[in-house]
């Protein structure tokens, strides 16, 4: 059987040939000069494809044709929005706070590059693979919610200071969600490691594995998950028809697109861990003893099956986005703390039951 | 009620009270013509006397006769569908002043506001009496026949 | 700006003021609402208007009849065709002329027509209103049949102008029947897909059941008219009470609710389609022959002296044309009793204790048109 | 390198924790501290206790921080300044702390630490997970289910108060 492509012996062989130019003091600072800029290129493509990749998905919606003129097919239409925003004209409204006002963009951005760190790509292609990679993520994802706190109170803007406090009310709640939902998987694979979840997925993932349960647990995944981006249906942050744009109300030209950026990365990362942790990461599709088709699923690299997966979960968000209305505040905390919450402990306790018995495949 | 019945109970409420007919030959519309002093208990009892219910206010505004503003109310029941134009003569055209009917009509506490921004009827007892089409600083009350605004106004 | 007061158990809250317009996406306009706040709840709305006041009252009395229909189409721009045939028929009725059967039934399927795109419009920003943004492109695709078959018959998509004292401008396309038909028929079925994408979703009957409830008798005291005070139980419908143009030879039923709350609004407007198609159904085979202008009304018209009023039923409620004539070509005075006027300022006690995005709700189920309020 | 970024670290506390305490304007006071609890986070990280520093990062960045903004979010303007500190108060305060310091540092460095054998690197979370519950020697069963009991009570005891005025 082929086994899966593994790029550890790249990123070794690029090491080895670091430590015999440079002594180790400098290998390590450019590695990380290295994986620095390659995640930023990677970020700063992924998220003008995904900008396109909505907007593409919203006209598909909604009867048009989306962006169709810059470029072939409108390819280039992010990158000409990129470059007026980049272009655009800073405003800081005379009241503001402008330390914590120009601070807030930073600390959102920094906050979901902090987690995009530990995403494991493909076999080997991961920048740092600890111990307690899925905490670490939930971990550095949290401190994202303050940037939209202090850019909503620092704008000086009602709006925004109103859109500030829904998102912090409702980013906090489903967070607890969000980690519960993944509990499930870590106590079936035994490991907050991201490697050894997805080692454990290798004769079949989790969703398909752990019976109903995970199922449901990846359903609470994704609500939560959407949640805590800020994406329709819980934009309430953003609310446009209410709170003309909520917590960035005040924000113009590169740090409002550093808002935008920051809610794509955060899709993406939703995204990522749910595809690693509920739909086996990298790992092939294959089906039981069906040694034929497992092989031929085996040829495609695992790079392009971990952005298969991930495209997959970006879709479904992006379908609730294009057709729910919006909740009102009070509903959106009810659904958590009354129905998300006490589903998840149950499915929770459910899980470990299973895990104690060993019910799973 | 028809028009002749209605005619007799409201001279019988105020007998100085005048009548008239208006409208075209197919629909024929009773009007009431009374005194600004008898207008709160005349609307009163159309809004509540059985056979009356004169719930439904669908429209207030005022006209400027060269003698005297003449305020126009239009009065239906929401259940029998009957019309009835109430109508107050205010004679002083310096200081026009007439009773508020916001209380007994909810609506007509907005309508009253607009005539009020571009009349000059101050009505009493009203609880915000504000301009509400136009600045809180305009001069003069533009729907009267004296109004002229040199600056922004084209005569035809 | 910020009040403080001082509540009873000594802590300090404050009320807080927030204006909403008169730039806001979803005051559908230069609407300005200062909201009292306290946290999300709504203490008080005072709408303040007059941002896209033209005067028009003030203009009529100095312009002739015939331009004054010209005016109605830029008060409530989505119910043009009904402002304008309000003024024709007040010009008719004053003259004592009688149109033709055949302006009649014209005049009914358009206004019916400009009903239905109306409402179209409104479902659409209703949706976006509740954060569902695909539904306005849905209902700007079915808008746009109409307004082709506007565009072929009258010459324009928005402010089409099509009646005149005694008729109409001219007469229908000879493809306006098949169009019409074509149109029709496409509707029908699009209407249940708008059941499937809102009303039947589980988000939008949480936000809307039993929320902002107005009862018949609030209804009536604000004077709610149009498909907002029919979900409330009053039953307003210058249609069914006092008929004019063809609507007393068609069969249809005025659509009243019992509840009053913002999804009875809703639910009123879209079974009022339901309505306004069985409508042009039953007209648009049968248009009688006849002249299209009535040959007795003149170019300049002078109406005798007297006083008259004429309501019609606009997508929004009753409009209804006060005129007090002294026998002169133009009015000595007129009125225009817009239905946006008295259905804007129940808001305020509609919204009362409810939160922010309810209100939205609500003032996207009352359907307010900027200009038809400040014309 | 490590010494290097220690050293980065550690003037990022000392120097964000002095702006916390002298800050006039609460939230950035309240944003000084996060810098100052992430650099502590930092720390943990490169000494390889990543399960502490995550937990340093989710309580405290994620947890007690976002807390602090949010009441300050819905109590304080944005023009609200507080009072400057009089200089006896301030030089007091300095005192104070540079006493306590000093007592701190003598006995950090008057104590003899010895290393206890137990294997340097990453603790496995699992290990920190059953000695956490265990009741057996060393075990943290009790202590954690006080902790959990203190917390609930806390908890319902906020609700009430919250629920008291609101009837009112």
């Amino acid at each position: 059987m082929k086994e899966p492509l593994d790029l550890t012996p790249l990123t070794q062989s690029i090491h080895d040939y670091l430590l015999s130019y440079l002594s180790p003091f400098w290998t390590t600072t450019v590695e990380w000069v290295i994986i620095g800029v390659l995640l930023i290129a990677f970020v700063a493509l992924s998220v003008m494809g995904l900008v396109y990749i909505e907007r593409k998905v919203a006209a598909f919606f909604q009867l048009r044709l989306g962006p169709n003129r810059v470029g072939k097919w409108g390819l280039l239409q992010t990158l000409a929005d990129f470059l007026k925003l980049l272009m655009k004209e800073h405003i800081t409204s005379k009241n503001a706070d402008k330390f914590l006002f120009n601070l807030a963009p930073f600390i959102i951005v920094i906050a979901s590059f902090l987690a995009i760190g530990a995403i494991p790509f493909a076999l080997g292609l991961q920048a740092m693979d600890i111990n307690i990679g899925l905490f670490y993520i939930t971990a550095a994802s949290s401190i994202g919610v303050l940037g939209i706190l202090i850019g909503g109170w620092a704008g000086n803007n009602k709006y925004s200071l109103i859109g500030a406090l829904r998102s912090g009310a409702q980013v906090v709640s489903y967070e607890i969600s969000a980690v519960l939902s993944l509990l499930t998987i870590v106590v079936l694979s035994g490991s907050l490691q991201l490697s050894t979840i997805i080692e454990s997925q290798s004769d079949g993932w989790w969703i398909f594995k752990g019976h109903l349960p995970v199922f449901i647990a990846f359903i609470m995944f994704l609500i939560a998950g959407t949640a805590e981006t800020n994406r329709g249906p819980f934009d309430l942050a953003e609310a446009e028809s209410e709170l003309t744009a909520g917590f960035h109300t005040e924000y113009s030209g590169i740090k409002f697109a550093m808002f935008f950026l920051a809610e794509y990365v955060n899709l993406f990362i939703i995204a990522a861990v749910g595809a690693t942790v509920f739909l086996g990461g990298w790992m092939p599709f294959h089906i039981g003893n069906w040694a034929a088709f497992n092989e031929v699923m085996n040829y495609i690299p695992p790079v392009i099956w971990f952005f298969f997966k991930v495209g997959f979960v970006i879709g479904l968000i992006m379908w609730f986005k294009w057709t729910f209305p919006r909740l009102r505040i009070d509903q959106l905390l009810v659904l958590e703390w009354k129905y998300l919450l006490p589903i998840n402990l149950v499915n929770l306790i459910v899980v470990a039951f299973i895990a104690m018995m060993g019910w799973y495949f | 009620m028809d028009n002749e019945s209605l005619k007799a109970k409201i001279a019988q409420w105020v007998p100085d009270a005048e009548f008239e007919e208006t409208g075209t030959s197919k629909a024929q519309l009773l009007n009431a013509i009374i005194t600004p002093d008898k207008l709160l208990e005349v609307a009163e009892k159309l809004r509540n006397e059985d056979g009356m219910k004169y719930d439904f206010m669908y429209c207030l505004t005022c006209v400027d006769f060269p003698e005297h503003f003449m305020m126009v109310y239009h009065l239906r029941s929401s259940e029998t569908w009957n019309e009835l134009v109430l109508k107050v003569k205010i004679e002083d055209k310096e200081k026009p002043e007439v009773e508020t009917l916001c209380h007994i009509w909810r609506t007509a506490e907005y309508h009253e506001r607009e005539v009020y921004d571009l009349f000059g009827v101050v009505f009493k007892n009203h609880p915000d009496l504000r301009r509400i089409l136009l600045d809180e600083e305009w001069e003069g009350y533009p729907l009267r026949k004296d109004y002229a605004d040199p600056v922004n106004m084209i005569s035809l | 700006m910020i009040e403080e007061v001082e509540t009873k158990d000594a802590i300090k809250t404050q009320e807080y003021f927030v204006n909403m317009g008169p730039q806001h996406p979803s005051t559908h306009g230069v609407l300005r609402l200062m909201l009292e706040l306290d946290g999300e709840i709504i203490k008080k709305v005072t709408p303040h208007i007059g941002y896209i006041h033209r005067s028009i009252e003030k203009m009529s009395e100095k312009d002739s009849y015939r331009q004054i229909v010209h005016l109605t189409d830029r008060m409530d721009y989505l119910s043009n065709h009904m402002n304008n045939e309000a003024v024709c028929l007040l010009v008719e009725n004053a003259l004592e002329v009688e149109v033709s059967d055949r302006v009649k039934v014209i005049r009914t399927i358009m206004s019916e027509l400009t009903r239905l795109s109306s409402h179209q419009l409104w479902w659409g920003v209703m949706g976006m209103d509740l954060g569902a943004l695909t539904t306005f492109l849905y209902a700007f695709r079915d808008r746009e049949m109409i307004n082709d078959i506007f565009e072929e018959t009258c010459g324009a998509r928005l402010t089409v102008n099509y009646n005149v004292p005694g008729g109409v401008m001219f007469d229908i396309h000879p493809n306006f029947q098949q169009r019409v038909k074509d149109f029709i028929k496409s509707f029908k079925t699009k209407l249940p897909e708008y059941d499937d994408l809102l009303s039947n979703n589980v988000i939008f009957r949480q936000r809307t059941e039993g929320v902002g409830i107005l009862s018949k008798e609030d209804a009536i005291s604000y004077g709610v008219t149009g498909p907002t005070g029919r979900a409330s139980g009053f039953s307003n419908d210058t249609r069914k009470h006092k008929p004019y143009s063809a609507y007393d030879r068609v069969e249809f039923k005025e659509i009243l609710m019992d509840k009053g709350d913002t999804f009875s609004r809703y639910k009123a407007r879209i079974l009022e389609m339901w309505e306004s198609v069985s409508i042009i159904e039953q007209l648009i085979d049968n248009i009688p022959e006849g002249d299209i202008q009535e040959p007795s009304v003149k170019q300049v018209i002078k109406l005798p002296k007297g006083e008259f009023y004429q309501s019609v039923e606009t997508a929004r409620g009753e409009l209804g044309v006060y005129v007090v004539s002294d026998g002169q070509k133009s009015p000595y005075r007129l009125k225009f009793r817009s239905p946006g006027f008295s259905n804007l300022f129940v808001l305020d006690h509609m919204v009362r204790g409810y939160k922010i995005a309810d209100l939205v709700a609500m003032m996207s189920t009352i359907d307010l048109v900027i200009p038809d309020i400040d014309r | 390198m490590e010494r290097l970024i220690f050293y980065i670290l550690a003037l990022t506390i000392i120097l964000f924790s002095v702006m916390t305490v002298t800050s006039r304007n609460i939230l950035r006071a309240a944003i000084y501290l996060l810098f100052v609890l992430l650099a502590t986070a930092g720390i943990y990280f490169l000494l390889n206790y990543n399960f502490l520093a995550a937990v340093q990062l989710t309580v405290y960045s994620g947890g007690v921080v976002v807390l602090i903004v949010f009441a300050v979010l819905l109590t304080a303007k944005i023009d609200h300044k507080l009072e400057p500190v009089n200089k006896v108060k301030s030089a007091l305060t300095a005192l104070l702390a540079i006493i306590g310091l000093g007592a701190i540092l003598w006995a950090v460095f008057g104590y003899n630490f010895t290393g206890n054998g137990m294997a340097e690197g990453a603790y496995d979370v699992k290990a920190i997970g059953s000695s956490l519950l265990s009741y057996g020697q060393y075990g943290y069963v009790l202590p954690f289910e006080v902790i959990s009991i203190l917390l609930l009570a806390a908890m319902v005891g906020a609700i009430m108060i919250a629920k008291r005025y609101k009837n009112d």
